[in-house]
């Protein structure tokens, strides 16, 4: 092994040829490396290497007040701010034992859906821009913008939105959302179709796509998958439905899962949770427009927050997988510990055993279709 | 049979301390059979952890002496006196590992945790039983400084190699001490 | 374990290259037409999706977390009394005040007894969180519309209290001016025999009349209040 | 020749600068370098609804050698930092930088020990764009007072000057 400082890594005396890929790479999504030892076009081994964008969230949150938090989660999965900020809520609220009025959560579910949405359509949208389809991406976009119009008029803000606060949420839903839930609803559809037809039977995509990085499922799970990744490999398990939070034991909705768990079905689950979530919110903004103009919207919370001595975990379902925090509490204002469980940390770190074996160019494919979200990993 | 009747059964002696808070469960296990008893939890039939979900360092630097500061705020006088010498003993381990587990099947939670004093950081992987466990003991090693022994490839994982501290120890300031990275050909 | 290996197996449809080429793009030129068409129609924003920036904006929502400014109230008195609330809310630390008393003669000026001397607020480490204006007890500060920020040096963005003041003049004559947020209807605390059963802030509609009553108390300070007086 | 010997800025070569910087404005190549939220914006602003490829900036590049502008859009942690430098080292002359967001500026709410607070002190920034992330429309916007600016430049006299100082080093 001799040690090549130009690339920083130790070049095999083998006739294996090391890739480095990344950190600025067009299909590394800004902050990922991977160093890949290949055998000719062949993936013999590869190792990602993460921390481009740590930024010290958990430091600065011991640092913080439990409000002070809450547009830092913001900034960790930016595809679909809003899950993140209610699971960080959600698990201060199991701290201090807080129920949060039913209003608010519905409110809650309808933007976490609608976030749900727009996370889906820009990894649809990129993983069709990686594998040379630019077209999906324009068209999916369009509609995305106006779930984001519906995010702006809630609470003045497109990606990072800072949605509500510890006890419930600071708003009602805006008027935009009232009147364009209904049209919304049909072009999200109509894209999902525009979509389908583009891509779903188009050979060229089908061969980028099938079979690419198939995954067992009980690889899967001693790597510790969650969310979309895991039911591409065929297990059915989603928070949603196997530890209801909210009112999703109420919903009808089904859980989409996949056989090989390689690109393709990976985009496919996406795909078909898309409709899913619109069904969801559906059935969420029936039960919202029953409830009276003035429930409540905010349990009664102190001022300054200051949970009781204890620490407890709690984990929702965010369009990545299981989004849990770890708190600890010492009785002050500030947290004592923060741990944040990204989704996509666990999937990448099996990144290597995923692409082991497949292409160069299938790296790409693999990349995209796992919806990496540097700040979730690195945090 | 309750959660914590089947871990306190299917463990025995293993569990030290048992700690319940909102509905989780944890339980204070030896370091020095942590591997055993992950084995046991998950292998056991009526329990069944199959699904590690995160593994991190805690570090309660501080955390023991405010608790202690507490009554002294609240009553004043000989009476606290004695309460503080009947709690004096040697001070909990610096550091703490948290395993979370998950069963699949029945879709319960537990907290396993370890103590860690700062001179003998070393803790038996559990890469063997989960290969999950790869990155969050590099990233424990990484922000604490938790040695795994038999970890495959203990690297730094978020911070650069040439990094000497370890940031989330709560007597790293949070700005930093001023380190810089350079690359060798700069 | 190894990796399963998927057998690709297509229709003859999709083996045939042709018919899916051929449909995919019958779709985009059926896009294309629409755009044309579209773009003949008289209107502002003449073509579906693309806004033409400079000229033809689109519209923002009025409670967009933009620029800051300083408000004032219906006499033209500044709200700030300079507590720093703001300040101490800020995630960013970003703001920094300066609390100070009106000068002798010029009272008329400010709607309180103190004011702030000195407002900085620098717009390179703001992250337009809104924390700032939930905090403020007078409604002083608020965000505005102003989204397009960009200069030329780091100095030219940091605004200080002129430049915030102006902020609002120039709201109040675009007509820009954020409104008052809507009370948050507040839930009230349950009652305690009924606070161990799950089920019990659903159906109590007398909670909730009482939580009407009481949300003036129990909600941080949000809407500002205190500038009519 | 005469051509040297004058010094100020004459009718020919002011001509010639309008025209260069002419043809500059109208074609700046972005070098889209999004890394975290503000990547994100930054995509909405390329994409359909506000197009940035009306300003002249069709072709995103994705190599820095072929790029004018880069648009820093996101945190640069220090990890990070020798990987700016040489994507910026890469790019050719003429080169302008725009930092987007509150982090790229100063490091906005990250305060810590592993975020470089600003990339001004790395590398030389052209434009700085307030928010977190700006909406398209402010990103838009900087770009158009980067082509004000570029507008406004001196290609031919600067390289002028820059000979003439070599030359005088050279002594």
């Amino acid at each position: 092994m001799d040690y090549d400082p130009v690339c920083q890594i130790d070049r095999d005396p083998d006739d294996l040829v090391t890739i480095n890929i990344g950190p600025t790479h067009p299909a590394m999504h800004g902050t990922l490396r991977v160093i890949a030892k290949t055998d000719g076009e062949t993936i013999v081994s590869a190792e990602p290497e993460i921390g481009y964008l740590h930024r010290g969230v958990e430091k600065l949150g011991e640092n913080f007040t439990y409000h002070q938090f809450i547009p830092l989660t913001d900034r960790m999965n930016y595809c679909s701010a809003i899950a993140s900020n209610v699971a960080y809520e959600m698990a201060v609220e199991k701290l201090m034992g807080i129920k949060v009025p039913p209003k608010a959560q519905l409110v809650r579910t309808i933007m976490m859906e609608l976030a749900r949405i727009a996370d889906h359509q820009v990894l649809v949208g990129i993983l069709g821009v990686d594998l040379g389809a630019l077209t999906p991406f324009f068209y999916l976009i369009i509609q995305r913008e106006e779930i984001y119009d519906i995010f702006e008029w809630y609470n003045g803000a497109r990606l990072t939105n800072t949605f509500g606060r510890i006890g419930g949420v600071n708003a009602d839903l805006p008027d935009k959302f009232h009147e364009k839930w209904p049209t919304l609803r049909d072009t999200i559809r109509k894209a999902n179709e525009e979509t389908d037809a583009l891509l779903t039977k188009n050979r060229i995509w089908l061969d980028r796509s099938v079979g690419v990085n198939a995954f067992s499922a009980e690889d899967a799970l001693n790597w510790g998958f969650t969310g979309p990744c895991l039911r591409a490999c065929g297990v059915k398990r989603d928070l949603r439905r196997d530890e209801p939070y909210m009112f999703y034991d109420q919903f009808d909705f089904k859980i989409p899962v996949g056989k090989h768990g390689d690109v393709f079905d990976r985009y496919m689950i996406r795909m078909e949770e898309m409709e899913e979530s619109v069904k969801i919110i559906d059935q969420a903004y029936a039960m919202y427009q029953e409830m009276p103009e003035d429930a409540p919207l905010m349990a009664k919370v102190p001022k300054i927050i200051k949970p009781p001595e204890g620490e407890c975990y709690h984990a929702i379902e965010t369009p990545n997988g299981e989004l849990g925090f770890w708190i600890r509490s010492d009785g002050s204002d500030k947290p004592y510990r923060i741990k944040i469980r990204p989704p996509c940390y666990m999937v990448y770190q099996a990144f290597g055993e995923l692409v082991k074996g497949d292409m160069i160019s299938d790296t790409i494919a693999c990349l995209s279709s796992l919806n990496i979200i540097a700040g979730e990993l690195d945090r | 049979m309750s959660l914590k009747e089947r871990v306190q059964r299917c463990l025995g002696d293993d569990v030290i301390a048992i700690t319940e808070y909102r509905g989780d469960l944890g339980i204070e296990v030896p370091k020095g059979n942590i591997v055993s008893v992950l084995t046991r939890l998950k292998e056991d039939e009526t329990l069944g952890f199959d699904f590690l979900t995160d593994l991190f360092g805690v570090d309660n630097l501080d955390y023991y002496a405010k608790k202690k500061k507490k009554p002294k705020k609240k009553a004043a006088g000989e009476e606290e006196l004695v309460e503080e010498e009947e709690d004096k003993g040697p001070p909990p381990p610096r550091f703490e590992v948290v395993y979370l587990l998950q069963a699949l099947k029945t879709n319960e939670r537990l907290q396993v945790k370890i103590r860690v004093p700062e001179d003998d950081m070393e803790v038996d992987t559990i890469t063997t039983i989960w290969k999950a466990a790869d990155w969050p003991e590099r990233e424990a090693f990484d922000m604490f400084g938790f040695k795994f022994r038999g970890h495959h490839n203990l690297r730094r994982l978020l911070m650069w190699d040439e990094f000497e501290d370890h940031p989330l120890r709560k007597d790293y300031p949070l700005e930093g001490k001023g380190e810089e990275r350079h690359l060798s050909y700069d | 374990m190894p990796k399963p290996v998927v057998k690709k197996e297509y229709p003859l449809t999709v083996r045939v290259y042709l018919i899916e080429i051929i449909k995919g793009l019958g779709l985009t030129w059926k896009h294309f037409v629409k755009n044309i068409r579209y773009s003949f129609r008289k209107g502002p924003h003449t073509v579906p999706t693309t806004w033409q920036y400079p000229e033809d904006r689109r519209p923002i929502s009025p409670n967009f977390r933009g620029a800051h400014m300083l408000m004032l109230n219906d006499r033209g008195q500044e709200l700030c009394v300079g507590c720093g609330m703001c300040a101490r809310t800020c995630p960013a630390k970003c703001i920094t005040v300066k609390r100070g008393k009106p000068a002798e003669g010029e009272e008329d000026r400010y709607a309180g007894k103190t004011c702030c001397e000195d407002f900085t607020i620098d717009m390179l480490r703001c992250i337009f969180c809104g924390f700032c204006e939930e905090a403020c007890p007078k409604g002083a500060i608020v965000l505005g519309q102003g989204h397009e920020l960009a200069e030329y040096t780091m100095e030219a963005c940091i605004y200080d209290k002129a430049r915030l003041l102006a902020n609002y003049e120039a709201a109040r004559a675009a007509g820009t001016l954020k409104p008052k947020p809507k009370k948050v209807p507040v839930d009230a605390p349950p009652p305690k025999a009924a606070a161990a059963k799950k089920s019990a802030a659903k159906a109590a509609p007398a909670a909730r009349k009482a939580a009407k009553d009481a949300n003036g108390a129990g909600k941080e300070a949000k809407s500002p209040e205190g500038d009519k007086k | 020749m005469g051509f040297q010997a004058y010094q100020g800025e004459g009718w020919l070569l002011t001509k010639a600068e309008q025209l260069i910087n002419w043809g500059r404005s109208r074609s700046p190549w972005p070098f889209p370098y999004g890394t975290a939220c503000c990547g994100i914006e930054l995509m909405a602003a390329l994409a359909s609804s506000y197009d940035m490829a009306r300003f002249g900036a069709e072709r995103v590049g994705f190599s820095p050698r072929q790029c004018d502008v880069l648009i820093e859009a996101g945190t640069i942690t220090k990890k990070m930092v020798p990987v700016l430098k040489t994507i910026y080292a890469q790019m050719a002359e003429p080169k302008w930088v725009i930092a987007v967001g509150a982090c790229a500026c100063t490091g906005g709410v990250f305060r810590t020990y592993s975020t470089q607070q600003g990339i001004g002190s790395i590398i030389p920034v052209d434009v700085f764009v307030p928010g977190c992330p700006p909406r398209p429309e402010g990103i838009l916007y900087a770009l158009l007072k980067l082509l004000d600016k570029i507008q406004e430049d001196h290609p031919l006299y600067k390289k002028r000057q820059e000979v003439a100082e070599a030359l005088e080093a050279g002594k």
